[in-house]
């Protein structure tokens, strides 16, 4: 029983409370740093593969402070509210967006010692607790009582539903790999070899998916700035609107963090028998792997057009599906015969 | 009092208040949110029972797809914002001996219930027990759900269809 | 009637066109005083190879611009009877010797010529000598044949442009009006694509209460300049399909593109 | 099935992708568009009629701010207007001068037309490609007229200056580079699995449809239809070259796409082979006279712009101004087909089909 388990069995008391809130905020700091230069590292990627110099004034050469800034401003900015939206919901989509972004890093295991909990079906829980972010879009679209919202809302809705399936199916192959759910199990089975080699298609299938989930260009439809000009939070200013893009940017983290553990070794060494896994390289390895998985992210989107809405359902259900199916079926002949 | 039963007291308290605030809340889909609640209460309890995978499985499939669907097919439709039920006090009568009925059973059915032994092992391979069993046990009630699932999938395909060939004569 | 047949003979004898043309005119002049005596064409003194002037001794003191300055030519029909097939290529190096010296009785006629007398030919056979008020071809306009129709027949004319298998002139390049103080122009500028020649089609309308018919029907693409002409211009098209202000929305008052129009704020 | 609410939607005016002050009134079914009403006169400036007190030289700087990205063209439909009732010979140099600026700004307006087409559906890094390309152009135009945008460089009779010294050569220059970044934006676009399925098969229209409702350039030619005026009605020097007229067959947005690509590959030939032609100097000017006057009478002329068929009609009656002038304005004309194209379209449709029919709306309100 781990010391977090214990913690969770204590009694009640400030103490205990106090040392959550610390956990916590201990996270939220990561995380949020982790966004911050994450927008920070998008923005540059963009600009230098678009010819651009990208932020350069705030903080120095490299614009490190601006993220910041940004942030800053939009804490400062008047928040606006429609006159016609509904207000009890206008003000929890943006939270009801916000916080499953957050719940889902719980249960990754960034290296060995430093992860949180570590709870047997991982790797389902983040699917269940991302699909809820979903709810708070459509609520945002629907509150805003603007047209392109609502279109943004209900494309973000069916495109997550559409996607969810195909990305679950394609780590189904992971998991009979592994028999566990477990997200840390699934790491140490890749202590060899990374299942990006075994499950190479299962690995496309699940970048695809979730870039899907995570609305990024070619799946960016939701917020689809030429045709709903920002789709469902076009209402929303200042820290709300700062809230739904936080969580965007969460969910880059997070989904990025797990292709790393499912696919790519986590905080193994992506060299097998090199025997390089010592308790500070994991971290470093982690780290170049969850970088090299964003930047891949960063690529797609600076590299694609946008898919047209029923296109992308049509890929999801007619191309994406079947295939994931199909690669459970093959991953099970193959796991009954070589292993 | 230890954190479980404070965690339990709100959980279930917050499953409630979505209840009734599904029942009494005037916009459709405000009444939809609060079901979330419900739902995500819900769950919660589950983890507290150490069934991890079924409280997953309950956020995944009620408070993602179900209740997507039910959004889509509300913000889809025509339908009226507010709907008001005339109150019927014979209704009311039945309904609230109904409920008396119902918390009466259910409460001789947990004071009498005896516990044969405390598991304490449950949240182990959760999912791995759950998996035995369905696919060990009760196979064929599994397979007979599962028939019942698909005859259903294909059932409402067909009934779809009909529709659509009806609107296509019609115009 | 012998105009006619001759005209009909072919096509190359092009010494036809002028005489022919002429003649009708002349006729239709006479006929067309008596009954509508409506704003007489004055429009045609610009065309060198237009003689209504000449017929016309009881013009009215027109306020058309081209009055001003403008020579009567064009008086002498082109008596245009040795001339050589339509050379294929005459730029502008011949148009600046025409204008340059519209007095010359003995003028060139132009390369379009034929084709403005197949026009006519098929024009006439169609619907009568009383179709058109006026032909000419357009020398300032790169040659271009032009065709003046009367507001009742110039639907008719139209239709037949459209879908008459030797015209087929079935793309609208421009579609526009103006004031010419003494009445309303219409003018189209049409292209035929399986024949690969333009046309100019003009139609002249009363002032105070201009109304047309709308070539919508004929071709699609007259819609919204039809629109722009009654947003400016106050031309009323009958049968629009959505005849709206399309530029400056119905609230406008006046039409700005007349030359009576005052403006709200004389400053601007 | 389930009965779906209509709904009213307003595009625009200001939209990201109506390019400028343009507003569709669409009536959407979930998402497919019943009904699109566009609404436009956001920008009408009254070109036609400020001309009516201006002296033709004094016009040409409206003209440049009609279609504002291919103000050379505009420039060009007014001086020829006049020339050809003025019947001006221009020398030759000044001819071979007004091509190059004209063909440059067809390059330029294609590229701006690629770049925010692509930015439509939703690429952002070709928009920034085709600028970079698209400054070099307007940075060689600006050496030639002092102007980015509104050029201002055409006279009646000629052009206002001669091109600076050692400004030939960086034409030459940017011919092949052009060439080069057309074989990249055909690799990273024209080769794309998404682009292709937003562009094929959307928006087709026939031929006679084209024709029926004077659609002209790009749009026109996607059908089908050989036509192009530089090549069948030709004007200034472009006899003298020898340029394909790109055609597509199916009338789609690819169709369109293609096409326009082409063109700018075709203008890059014209380019080099005015280098070919050209007299090392000349005069940039023809005698004209010191006020111009057009003749009495009218005149319709039309050349080929980047978006069609411009035209411009005087009606004089030998002032120094136009007694009227009308400006048959291309994106006018071509903008008359998208409510028919819209209807019954998927709303993910409306950007392509509204982007590909490439307008500019200080054209189409004139």
């Amino acid at each position: 029983m781990s010391w977090i388990d214990q913690l969770l069995q204590s009694p009640p008391g400030w103490s205990n409370f106090l040392t959550f809130m610390a956990l916590g905020s201990m996270m939220l700091t990561i995380t949020l740093g982790f966004v911050t230069y994450a927008i920070l590292a998008e923005r540059k990627i963009m600009g230098a593969m678009q010819l651009r110099h990208g932020p350069n004034q705030v903080g120095g050469r490299f614009g490190l402070l601006q993220t910041v800034a940004d942030i800053l401003k939009l804490l400062l900015k008047e928040d606006i509210r429609p006159a016609h939206a509904d207000r009890a919901l206008f003000i929890i989509a943006p939270i009801l967006t916000y916080v499953p972004a957050f719940l889902v890093i719980a249960v990754l295991p960034f290296t060995e010692a430093f992860h949180f909990a570590d709870i047997g079906i991982g790797l389902l829980y983040y699917i269940a607790i991302s699909g809820l972010s979903t709810i708070g879009i459509v609520t945002a679209g629907w509150a805003s009582n603007n047209k392109y919202a609502l279109m943004g809302g209900m494309r973000a809705a069916a495109q997550m539903i559409s996607y969810e399936i195909p990305l679950v199916m394609s780590v189904v192959g992971i998991i009979l790999f592994t028999g566990s759910l477990n997200l840390i199990d699934i790491v140490n089975a890749q202590e060899s070899l990374a299942f990006i080699f075994l499950q190479p298609i299962a690995f496309l299938i699940f970048f695809i998916a979730g870039t899907a989930e995570l609305n990024r260009t070619p799946f960016d439809l939701p917020e689809a700035e030429s045709e709903l000009v920002a789709g469902y939070h076009v209402e929303y200013s200042g820290f709300r609107f700062a809230f739904f893009m936080l969580s965007e940017y969460v969910y880059l983290f997070a989904i990025s963090a797990l292709i790393t553990i499912l696919f790519l070794g986590g905080w193994h060494d992506p060299i097998p028998y090199l025997e390089l896994d010592g308790p500070g390289l994991g971290a470093i390895w982690f780290s170049l792997k969850f970088i090299g998985v964003v930047f891949l992210f960063i690529w797609v989107r600076v590299s694609f057009p946008r898919l047209r809405a029923d296109q992308l359902m049509e890929f999801g259900w007619k191309v994406l599906l079947p295939v994931a199916l199909a690669n459970i079926f093959v991953s099970a002949v193959i796991k009954e015969f070589f292993f | 009092m230890n954190g479980e039963v404070l965690v339990f007291l709100i959980l279930a308290s917050l499953a409630v208040i979505g209840g009734l605030l599904m029942l009494n809340l005037k916009k459709v889909v405000h009444m939809l949110l609060s079901l979330v609640l419900t739902f995500l209460s819900i769950a919660g309890l589950f983890i507290m029972l150490s069934a991890e995978f079924v409280a997953v499985v309950q956020v995944l499939i009620y408070s993602g797809a179900v209740t997507i669907m039910m959004i889509f097919g509300i913000m889809l439709t025509r339908h009226q914002d507010e709907q008001r039920v005339q109150k019927n006090r014979v209704r009311t009568w039945v309904v609230l001996i109904g409920i008396l009925v119902f918390f009466y059973t259910m409460y001789e059915a947990i004071t009498r219930f005896v516990s044969v032994e405390q598991a304490s092992e449950l949240h182990i391979e959760n999912t791995k027990q759950i998996g035995m069993a369905l696919y060990a046990k009760y196979v064929i009630p599994f397979e007979l759900t599962s028939v019942l699932l698909l005859v259903a999938l294909i059932g409402a395909i067909v009934l779809a269809k009909r529709e659509e060939e009806e609107e296509v004569k019609q115009e | 009637m012998t105009d006619k047949d001759k005209s009909q003979e072919t096509d190359s004898v092009h010494k036809d066109g002028g005489d022919h043309s002429e003649s009708e005119r002349q006729q239709r002049d006479h006929e067309a005083d008596k009954p509508s005596s409506g704003p007489p064409d004055k429009q045609d003194s610009q065309n060198e190879n237009a003689a209504t002037d000449s017929e016309n001794p009881n013009k009215p003191q027109t306020p058309h611009p081209t009055e001003e300055t403008n020579p009567k030519k064009a008086t002498e029909k082109p008596v245009s009877s040795e001339k050589s097939p339509p050379d294929d290529k005459p730029k502008r190096k011949s148009s600046p010797s025409s204008k340059s010296a519209p007095e010359k009785t003995e003028e060139e006629p132009s390369y379009n010529q034929p084709l403005l007398d197949q026009y006519l030919s098929i024009i006439e056979k169609d619907l009568g000598s009383m179709a058109l008020e006026a032909a000419y071809i357009n020398r300032l306009s790169k040659h271009v044949p032009t065709l003046v129709a009367h507001d009742h027949t110039y639907f008719q004319v139209a239709k037949l442009l459209r879908y008459h298998p030797a015209l087929s002139f079935n793309y609208l390049s421009e579609l526009h009006g103006t004031d010419l103080k003494t009445h309303m122009e219409v003018y189209l500028h049409l292209h035929s694509f399986e024949h690969h020649h333009s046309l100019a089609l003009k139609v002249k309308i009363e002032r105070d209460n201009p109304e047309l018919e709308t070539v919508t029907s004929l071709w699609e693409g007259a819609n919204w300049p039809e629109c722009e002409a009654y947003d400016l211009l106050g031309i009323h098209f009958i049968n629009h399909p959505n005849l709206k202000r399309i530029f400056l929305g119905e609230e406008w008052e006046g039409y700005p593109l007349r030359k009576d129009y005052e403006a709200y704020d004389e400053e601007v | 099935m389930l009965r779906t609410e209509e709904m009213l939607l307003n595009v625009g005016p200001q939209h990201p992708s109506t390019h400028g002050v343009f507003r569709l009134v669409i009536k959407i079914d979930g998402e497919i568009i019943k009904e699109a009403t566009p609404v436009i006169g956001y920008l009408h400036r009254g070109t036609e009629k400020l001309a009516e007190d201006l002296t033709y030289t004094q016009i040409i700087p409206y003209t440049d701010r009609m279609d504002y990205l291919a103000a050379m063209t505009n420039n060009y439909v007014l001086c020829h207007a006049v020339e050809t009732m003025m019947g001006v010979e221009l020398p030759d140099y000044a001819e071979y001068l007004r091509v190059l600026a004209m063909e440059l700004g067809r390059i330029a307006s294609h590229l701006v037309w690629f770049g925010t087409y692509l930015l439509d559906i939703g690429a952002v890094s070709p928009f920034l490609y085709a600028f970079r390309e698209r400054e070099r152009i307007i940075n060689l135009l600006n050496e030639l007229s002092g102007g980015r945008l509104t050029f201002n460089y055409m006279r009646v009779g000629g052009v206002k200056w001669d091109a600076p010294g050692g400004w030939f050569d960086r034409v030459q220059e940017f011919v092949p580079y052009m060439r080069e970044q057309l074989a990249g934006y055909h690799d990273l676009v024209g080769g794309n699995e998404i682009f292709l399925s937003r562009v094929k098969g959307v928006g087709v229209y026939s031929q006679e449809t084209a024709l029926q409702y004077s659609l002209s350039g790009a749009n026109l030619r996607c059908t089908g239809v050989d036509w192009d005026l530089r090549k069948h009605e030709p004007y200034s020097l472009y006899e003298r070259f020898d340029f394909k007229v790109i055609t597509g067959e199916t009338g789609d947005a690819w169709d369109r796409f293609k096409c326009r690509m082409g063109e700018i590959e075709e203008s890059l030939k014209i380019i080099e082979q005015t280098f070919d032609q050209m007299p090392a100097e000349g005069k940039t000017m023809a005698k004209v006279p010191r006020m111009i006057k057009a003749p009495p009478g009218e005149a319709y002329v039309r050349i080929e712009s980047p978006r069609g068929e411009i035209g411009c009609y005087i009606n004089s009656d030998g002032k120094k101004e136009p007694y009227r002038m009308k400006f048959r304005r291309p994106s006018f004309y071509n903008l008359q087909i998208l409510p028919k194209l819209l209807e019954g379209e998927n709303m993910a449709n409306l950007i392509t089909i509204l982007g590909g029919v490439d307008i500019v709306l200080g054209e189409v309100d004139g």
